[in-house]
């Protein structure tokens, strides 16, 4: 029986500053989990402990019950990608070759048949633009596979991270606020294909979601935890993480017509 | 024991003048994040400068001064006219510019001064003080240290606690919001131009006396020694550039007293490899950044 | 036009190479007032307040501030004719501490005491930064670099402040109380702003006037109350 | 700054993705490239045939450069990785190729295969020698590499003093290079067969590094250049790649030394100091970097812009007094200044301005789409 | 046409006309090896123009093609070849340095090229053998180490020696003289410096402290002059005893400026003739050349170096005839027998293509450099260091070799 992402009791300081406290959360297969939390919860020095960019002080990370010790470039390989806050494209590169890199672990051909030029290469190369432009049409963004990604609209710089996440084909995937910057039409249309990657056929995927839009959140994920002062303060289905007074309190606060209004 | 002395008091004359020169890198690495290879021949210009006030007045220190000015002056210039078209988007941009710097004003002292070597004077004397039979540091080599002393605790000084220094920091590290904050880019570049220049030119007048003389290319070796103090120490770091500075001087003396003058270029790429390796960023290098 | 009217744009036509991303903007806000302008990723609301703040020369039409003609002031003069722009990606520089890039934000300004109040006022508003005030700007989460590059350009005390998508990474909660902040100081200061957000329902709600922007035109301007309350021009223009 | 530059985006790379159109091209990449250098090939053999024996050495000259100009391409406009020190990979290759045929010469060896195992001799050891000092990139970022990698570049002519019994100290060593074969008739003109030798050599180079740049591991060099972070959340090993492309480049310096040397029939340290390095650095940036065609116009300036420089001066007539000072400085003074206004006029070098060229004549042309 | 024929040879020779010979050479006319030695060239230019206005050898008009080096081995790969191959120079004349002229032996022997008298110390041009058209000028460096360490021997007897030199053949060389007069293991501290490092208080720190009372130097001026002032800045006094290369007097003054009384007593060497001996007849056609040709550019041992080379070269061709071919000039050559601005004899013959075969000794008083004592003659093998005491020629009235 797969279990999928676990992590037990991680700790993370920077400093002075405790930035993760004894955090144990599970991400089940075909689930999607959504983190939450004020600006400096540590929500995003929680993907970066998953991703092995930054050492946990204490707690392990097991994977389908497995011990996890990640390193970033190993993470496609172990079925996990990730996209950045920001975009992170490679500026260089045209969208398709940005995509393409993102399944840079499934190339068989060695260095040798590379510097030959031989077709062992060459296939390689075509399966993966072959994939990367597939990725791109069912995202909708074909169009651009040509584009510099510096050129692009943000809304569209967003969907080729995701993209090249995808490429990975992986069983886990972190998304960090990929709904930042987007209109309500794109975000609607993320959601959709948030909720869909753990259901569809072909190459389904867990998600690790963390993003501040409620709307979205609320809509997609499964399950929610939510982050304050580096610490679980709440976990739940949606809708026992919206009634729940200490989330509002640290979290949602009034909506901003409440607010306004005298 | 004597050796030792000895050795440790050159090298420690030796690397001050490098730490001089090695300041007016970081200075130009702070304000504008561009390696100045054209710093040595800009200061040697600085110098040709003073070497003709010097000859035709007389009086060293006239032509100590003009060589500053005419530093500042060479610095905000290169910056207006030169540097500020180049495109800065590829880092290496501006460093191809300085390299042909660097050829352009070699060739045009070269015409206008021919190749040969002129004296560089030293307004003390040059003799060491002996103390205890041992000859320990010259009042030349004193009045090098307390002038590299007051250079780096002014510019830290401007730097860490002005406005101006801030708009400067500002300035080089985004120049974009900076605009937007009402900071005079512009301005600031050309004054990190013209105040690296400066210290460039201050440096050479240090420098030269201890070196062949005054040459187009005076300063070639000294650029490389500079800014192998400057990598050391951190290039973001005045107090790095003097660490950088000294510990560069003492090892020149050491190996080449110890375990003759050929190892010493081996014995400089250790010395960067044992502590960049060590530290990336130079042994006084800021917080890691974040990425992620 | 009268004085009362803070900014006056008239057929500003601007853009990035030969296409024109700008076709021509007309807008008007009053002193006092926040006006949010919205629309579709692309539409040009970026590159409208870039072209505003002068990072962008225009290739036509007229920018008044107060009445002045803003054409030609260079981009670092017009923080001292009172306009703050906090640009998209927040701008926060990441070499400098906290309390440097918020010093930043009033060293402009000649009446040092008052900018040392102001900096005070900030640290009160955003408690986060106060406790952060010696770490380095990249240290910061996502959220507390938008209250600096905000609380930063409040420490110049500005006229008119051109923001683009403040809510962009942060707290529900600190959006509200972003929003809500910006009334207070457009009822307590007589703070002009123009707001650029995607964050529609949030932009609406604390704005007086709502401006959509479409393919580089403004297609609506009208009270904010009109847009939040119409179906049909919701739907129309805004999608939701 | 102008105001329109400032708005730019800082992340934009003169190469951007846009000057490149995305290859569609199906059939393989090795027989592409193979017809593009034989004929590169039989245009050289035409060539050699065509112009006296000192441009023959010139074009030799260029394809030797060539080899270290399109290596340091690959590390610093591919890979992003500044090297200062590449002379002192091509002394590597350089002094190998001299001990190699000395040694064979010595034992009296003789036969058409020495030379080319000797060239691959030199490029196994600047391998060895470049993945060392790979390594220790792998660590570093802009100037702090450039640091070591300028010590790199002192260091190693500075050896060739220090194991004077091995090198020979500055004087260097001579390296023997059997004459034409006697197929080719006894009055071949050497320089041809030099021409011949180093262009069959380089093509060789080009033809390899052109597949690589074409395969995927082109473009993780690229992917890491613009953002280690999403390169390593993308599957890639930053580290070995960097050290990769070091040793990739390391290789083709190593070659280009090496030609060099059998160019000149002799090597010493004088021939590949800091001077050099710098040199192939300025002449990857004006060329256009990132790009196989802009290593090619970084060789032919370095050839060729000497060349003209000191004809534009021999043609002014001057007094001696006045002769003396410009003799030697005034071509250096056009070459530096050359270099600064082409940073500043076309900072995408020269291939860069060839391709803006290109791509306004094809505007020009109306479109064929209705 | 591809130039498939026979080489040269035949009716014309490269570079030989009825009316003028092209000549070329390599010198460093910039960079840092430039000092000083940017100047021999247009001196030789200047004296062939002078004989040019003279009548020029045989009705031929010189015609010198001065290339810039840089003093890099590289460049001068370039440079001599353009000058071989595309300007198709009659010889190569006084290419200036050893790693940078070793480079070009083999070309210009393959292409027959005559390499006459490379400006350089190196034992590597007397090859007559290996590279039959290549003859030096310069007297090697162990020739004068020879005779540097015999000077030490009888005149400072009993004194400690130490030595100085640079970390090349140029040093080594020097020591191996040296060592030849006082006897291996005679020289009490042995220190070496590169160029590339100009701090020398180590070396001579290690003088002071063994207290050397003579110190040889092997060095270029730059680091005659450096060590010197080191020295007196350490309050280390020695004799000075200096190769030829770096002993001129103008040079070493003028970089130490202010300090140049720091030179007095230095001994130096040198073969030619003192370019502040105003009464010598050769100075005296020099300086004239000088203000009539040279612009009158400051007048020093290098230009008195460029124009007896000028002249060296002249007598040459006239002693090649008038069917001027490059066998014949190499023959007329190591036939030898020139007398010219030379103290010592040119040791030209078909076994020796070495060039001076000796030197003179001067020494810094009052701030002027002048010979004192015999000139002597060695080899570099172990032969006896002798004096020499044949009358220096005078220069012909005209200032124009004849034919003799
Ligand atoms: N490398 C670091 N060095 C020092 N402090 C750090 C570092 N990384 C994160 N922090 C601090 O740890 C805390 C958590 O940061 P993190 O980026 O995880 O927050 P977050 O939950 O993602 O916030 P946001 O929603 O604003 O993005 C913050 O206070 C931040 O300043
Ligand atoms: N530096 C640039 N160079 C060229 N085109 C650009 C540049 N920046 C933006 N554009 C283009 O200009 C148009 C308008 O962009 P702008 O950033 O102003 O839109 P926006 O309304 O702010 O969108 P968003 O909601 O995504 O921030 C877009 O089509 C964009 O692709
Ligand atoms: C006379 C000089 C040109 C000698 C020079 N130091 C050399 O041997 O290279
Ligand atoms: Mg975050
Ligand atoms: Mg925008």
């Amino acid at each position: 029986m797969e279990r999928g992402l676990e992590l037990h009791h991680i700790g993370v300081r920077f400093g002075g500053l405790t930035a993760l406290d004894d955090v144990s959360l599970r991400v089940p297969p075909h689930q999607v989990v959504g983190v939450i939390g004020p600006n400096g919860a540590g929500k995003t020095t929680l993907f970066n402990v998953v991703c092995g960019f930054v050492a946990p002080q204490t707690g392990s990370l097991t994977l389908d019950g497995r011990p996890l010790r990640p390193r970033p470039h190993r993470l496609t390989r172990l079925g996990i990608a990730r996209t950045l806050q920001g975009t992170g494209l490679f500026a260089g590169l045209s969208v398709l070759e940005n995509v393409m890199t993102g399944a840079s672990h499934t190339a068989r051909a060695g260095f040798v048949p590379a510097l030959l030029g031989l077709p062992a290469s060459d296939r390689d190369e075509r399966r993966l633009r072959a994939d990367a432009l597939a990725i791109l049409d069912d995202l909708g963004i074909a169009e651009h596979a040509e584009a510099a990604p510096t050129t692009l609209p943000f809304a569209v710089r967003q969907r080729v991270a995701l993209a090249r996440a995808l490429a990975a084909r992986p069983r886990l995937l972190l998304l960090d606020e990929p709904a930042g910057g987007l209109g309500a039409d794109d975000i609607a249309e993320l959601g959709e294909l948030i909720r869909q990657l753990p259901r569809r056929d072909t190459d389904p995927c867990a998600v690790l979601l963390v993003e501040h839009h409620m709307d979205l959140v609320m809509a997609v994920c499964d399950e929610i935890v939510v982050l304050d002062f580096g610490r679980v303060i709440a976990a739940g289905t949606p809708d026992e993480i919206r009634d729940d007074p200490a989330v509002t309190d640290a979290y949602l606060g009034a909506t901003v017509e409440e607010e306004v209004s005298p | 024991m004597d050796r030792f002395v000895f050795l440790t008091v050159d090298g420690l004359s030796r690397g001050a003048v490098y730490a001089a020169f090695a300041l007016a890198l970081v200075l130009i690495w702070r304000a504008a994040r561009v390696v100045n290879f054209a710093q040595g021949a800009m200061a040697v210009a600085a110098a040709y400068v003073a070497y003709t006030v010097s000859t035709a007045t007389g009086s060293y220190w006239l032509g100590f001064v003009v060589a500053i000015v005419a530093g500042l002056l060479l610095g905000a210039v290169v910056d207006r006219v030169v540097m500020r078209h180049v495109e800065h988007a590829s880092p290496l941009n501006p460093v191809i510019v300085a390299l042909g710097l660097v050829l352009l004003i070699q060739a045009v002292l070269g015409m206008v001064y021919g190749s040969e070597f002129r004296p560089a004077e030293a307004p003390f004397s040059r003799s060491a003080l002996t103390v205890g039979g041992v000859a320990v540091l010259s009042p030349y080599d004193l009045f090098v240290f307390a002038t590299i002393g007051v250079v780096v605790s002014g510019l830290a000084w401007m730097f860490a606690r002005t406005p101006v220094g801030l708009r400067m920091r500002a300035a080089a590290f985004a120049p974009e919001v900076s605009r937007l904050l009402g900071v005079n880019v512009g301005g600031m570049l050309t004054l990190g131009w013209a105040l690296a220049s400066g210290v460039g030119a201050l440096a050479a007048m240090l420098v030269l006396p201890t070196e062949l003389g005054l040459h187009p290319h005076a300063m070639d070796l000294v650029f490389v020694s500079a800014f192998t103090a400057a990598v050391v120490g951190g290039l973001d770091s005045p107090p790095g550039a003097v660490v950088g500075g000294l510990v560069v001087g003492l090892l020149l003396s050491y190996v080449s007293g110890y375990a003759g003058s050929d190892l010493t270029p081996l014995a400089v790429l250790v010395l960067l490899l044992a502590v960049l390796l060590v530290r990336p960023g130079g042994l006084f290098a800021p917080v890691a950044a974040r990425r992620v | 036009m009268t004085t009362t009217d803070l900014l006056v744009v008239r057929g500003l036509v601007a853009g990035y190479g030969a296409a024109p991303v700008l076709r021509a903007i007309d807008l008007t806000v009053p002193t006092g007032t926040i006006a949010a302008v919205v629309g579709a990723n692309g539409a040009g609301k970026t590159t409208l307040l870039r072209t505003l703040s002068g990072m962008i020369r225009p290739a036509a039409g007229q920018v008044l501030l107060a009445g002045e003609d803003l054409r030609g002031t260079p981009v670092e003069q017009l923080v001292r004719r009172g306009m703050a722009h906090v640009p998209e990606g927040r701008g926060v520089i990441s070499e400098l501490t906290v309390d440097e890039n918020l010093r930043l934000g009033g060293l402009w300004r000649r009446d040092r005491a008052d900018a040392g109040r102001a900096l005070d006022e900030v640290y009160q508003l955003f408690e986060p930064l106060a406790r952060r005030r010696r770490h380095l700007g990249h240290q910061l989460s996502g959220g507390e670099r938008q209250m600096l590059a905000l609380g930063r350009a409040l420490v110049g005390r500005p006229r008119l402040l051109l923001l683009d998508e403040p809510s962009l990474g942060l707290a529900p909660r600190v959006v509200a109380r972003t929003m809500a902040l910006l009334r207070q100081l457009r009822d307590r200061t007589g703070l002009t702003v123009l707001l650029v957000e995607q964050n529609v329902r949030s932009a609406l709600a604390v704005a007086d006037q709502g401006v959509v922007m479409s393919l580089g035109r403004v297609v609506i301007a009208a009270p904010a109350a009109t847009l939040r309350d119409d179906v049909d021009l919701r739907h129309a223009y805004l999608g939701f | 700054m102008s105001a329109t530059t400032a708005a730019v985006p800082p992340k934009q790379r003169p190469d951007d993705a846009a000057d490149r159109p995305v290859d569609r091209r199906r059939g393989s990449t090795l027989l592409r490239h193979l017809a593009i250098v034989l004929v590169a090939g039989v245009v050289l053999v035409g060539v050699s045939y065509a112009v006296e024996p000192f441009r023959n050495f010139q074009l030799a000259t260029v394809a030797a450069y060539l080899c270290a100009t399109a290596g340091l391409t690959v590390l610093t406009g591919l890979n992003g990785q500044l090297s200062l020190g590449h002379g002192a990979l091509m002394a590597t290759g350089a002094y190998t190729v001299a001990l190699c045929q000395n040694a064979f010469a010595d034992r009296g060896m003789t036969g058409g295969w020495l030379l080319p195992l000797s060239l691959v001799a030199a490029i196994v050891s600047t391998v060895a020698v470049g993945a060392v000092v790979g390594v220790a990139a792998a660590r570093l970022r802009g100037p702090y590499l450039a640091g070591v990698t300028l010590a790199v570049a002192v260091v190693v002519p500075a050896l060739a003093v220090t194991f004077d019994g091995v090198f020979n100290g500055e004087q260097g060593l001579s390296v023997p290079v059997e004459p034409p074969p006697l197929a080719l008739g006894p009055y071949f003109p050497y320089e041809r067969w030099q021409l011949w030798v180093t262009g069959a050599a380089t093509l060789l180079a080009m033809l390899l590094l052109a597949n690589l740049i074409r395969s995927r591991y082109g473009r993780t060099f690229r992917a890491v250049r613009d953002d280690e972070v999403a390169a390593r959340l993308a599957g890639i090993h930053v580290a070995r790649t960097q050290v990769l492309a070091f040793v990739v480049s390391a290789a083709t310096a190593g070659l280009g030394g090496a030609l060099l040397a059998v160019l000149a029939q002799s090597v010493s340290p004088g021939a590949f100091s800091l001077t050099l390095s710098l040199f192939l650095l300025m002449a990857v940036v004006i060329g256009g970097l990132g790009r196989l065609t802009g290593a090619l116009w970084g060789a032919v300036l370095l050839v060729a812009l000497p060349d003209l420089t000191h004809s534009v001066t021999e043609m002014l007539t001057l007094s001696p007094a006045v002769a003396q000072r410009l003799e030697g400085n005034l071509p250096l003074a056009i070459f530096g200044l050359t270099l600064i206004v082409v940073m500043i006029a076309a900072p995408g070098g020269v291939q860069g301005l060839l391709s803006r060229l290109g791509r306004a004549l094809l505007a020009r042309r109306p479109t064929r789409r209705s | 046409s591809g130039g498939d024929g026979p080489g040269s040879g035949g009716a014309s020779v490269p570079g030989v006309t009825d009316t003028e010979i092209t000549v070329g050479t390599h010198m460093p006319l910039t960079g840092p090896a430039s000092a000083g030695y940017s100047k021999i060239a247009p001196a030789t230019k200047a004296y062939f123009d002078y004989v040019n206005a003279n009548g020029g050898v045989h009705g031929r008009k010189i015609t010198y093609k001065i290339m810039d080096d840089g003093y890099n081995p590289a460049n001068t790969q370039q440079v001599v070849r353009q000058l071989v191959l595309q300007d198709k120079v009659f010889a190569i004349l006084n290419g200036l340095g050893t790693p940078t002229h070793t480079g070009v032996l083999d070309f210009l022997k393959s292409n027959r090229v005559p390499d006459l008298f490379v400006a350089s110390g190196s034992r590597s041009w007397d090859q007559p053998d290996k590279y039959p058209g290549t003859f030096g000028f310069n007297p090697d460096y162990t020739v004068e180490g020879k005779i540097l360490a015999t000077y030490a021997k009888t005149n400072l007897a009993g004194q400690k020696v130490c030595f100085l030199g640079q970390d090349d053949d140029f040093g080594r060389d020097s020591l191996a003289g040296v060592e030849k007069v006082l006897g291996a293991g005679a020289v009490a501290v042995k220190q070496t410096y590169v160029t590339s490092n100009t701090n020398v208080a180590p070396q001579i720190g290690a003088f002071k402290a063994a207290e050397c009372k003579v110190v040889v130097l092997a060095t270029v001026p730059g680091f005659t002059a450096l060590s010197i002032g080191t020295a007196s800045r350490l309050g280390y006094k020695a004799q000075w005893l200096v190769s030829n290369v770096g002993a001129d007097y103008p040079t070493l003054a003028k970089q130490l400026g202010a300090a140049a009384p720091m030179l007095e007593g230095m001994v130096g060497t040198n073969y030619l003739p003192m370019q502040n001996d105003t009464a010598n007849p050769w100075i005296q056609l020099f300086t004239k050349v000088n203000k009539e040709h040279n612009g009158d550019a400051p007048f020093d041992g290098n230009t008195v170096y460029g124009m007896s080379v000028g002249y060296l070269f002249v007598q040459a061709l006239l002693a090649a005839g008038k069917d001027l071919t490059r066998e014949k000039i190499i023959d007329a050559v190591q036939k030898g027998g020139f007398q010219g601005p030379g103290l010592v004899p040119l040791r030209f013959s078909d076994k020796d293509h070495s060039g001076y075969g000796g030197q003179r000794l001067s020494r810094v008083t009052g701030g002027v450099q002048s010979y004192f004592g015999p000139a002597y003659e060695t080899d570099e093998a172990d032969g006896p260091v002798n004096e020499y005491t044949a009358a220096p020629a005078a220069p012909p009235a005209n200032g124009v070799p004849t034919v003799s």
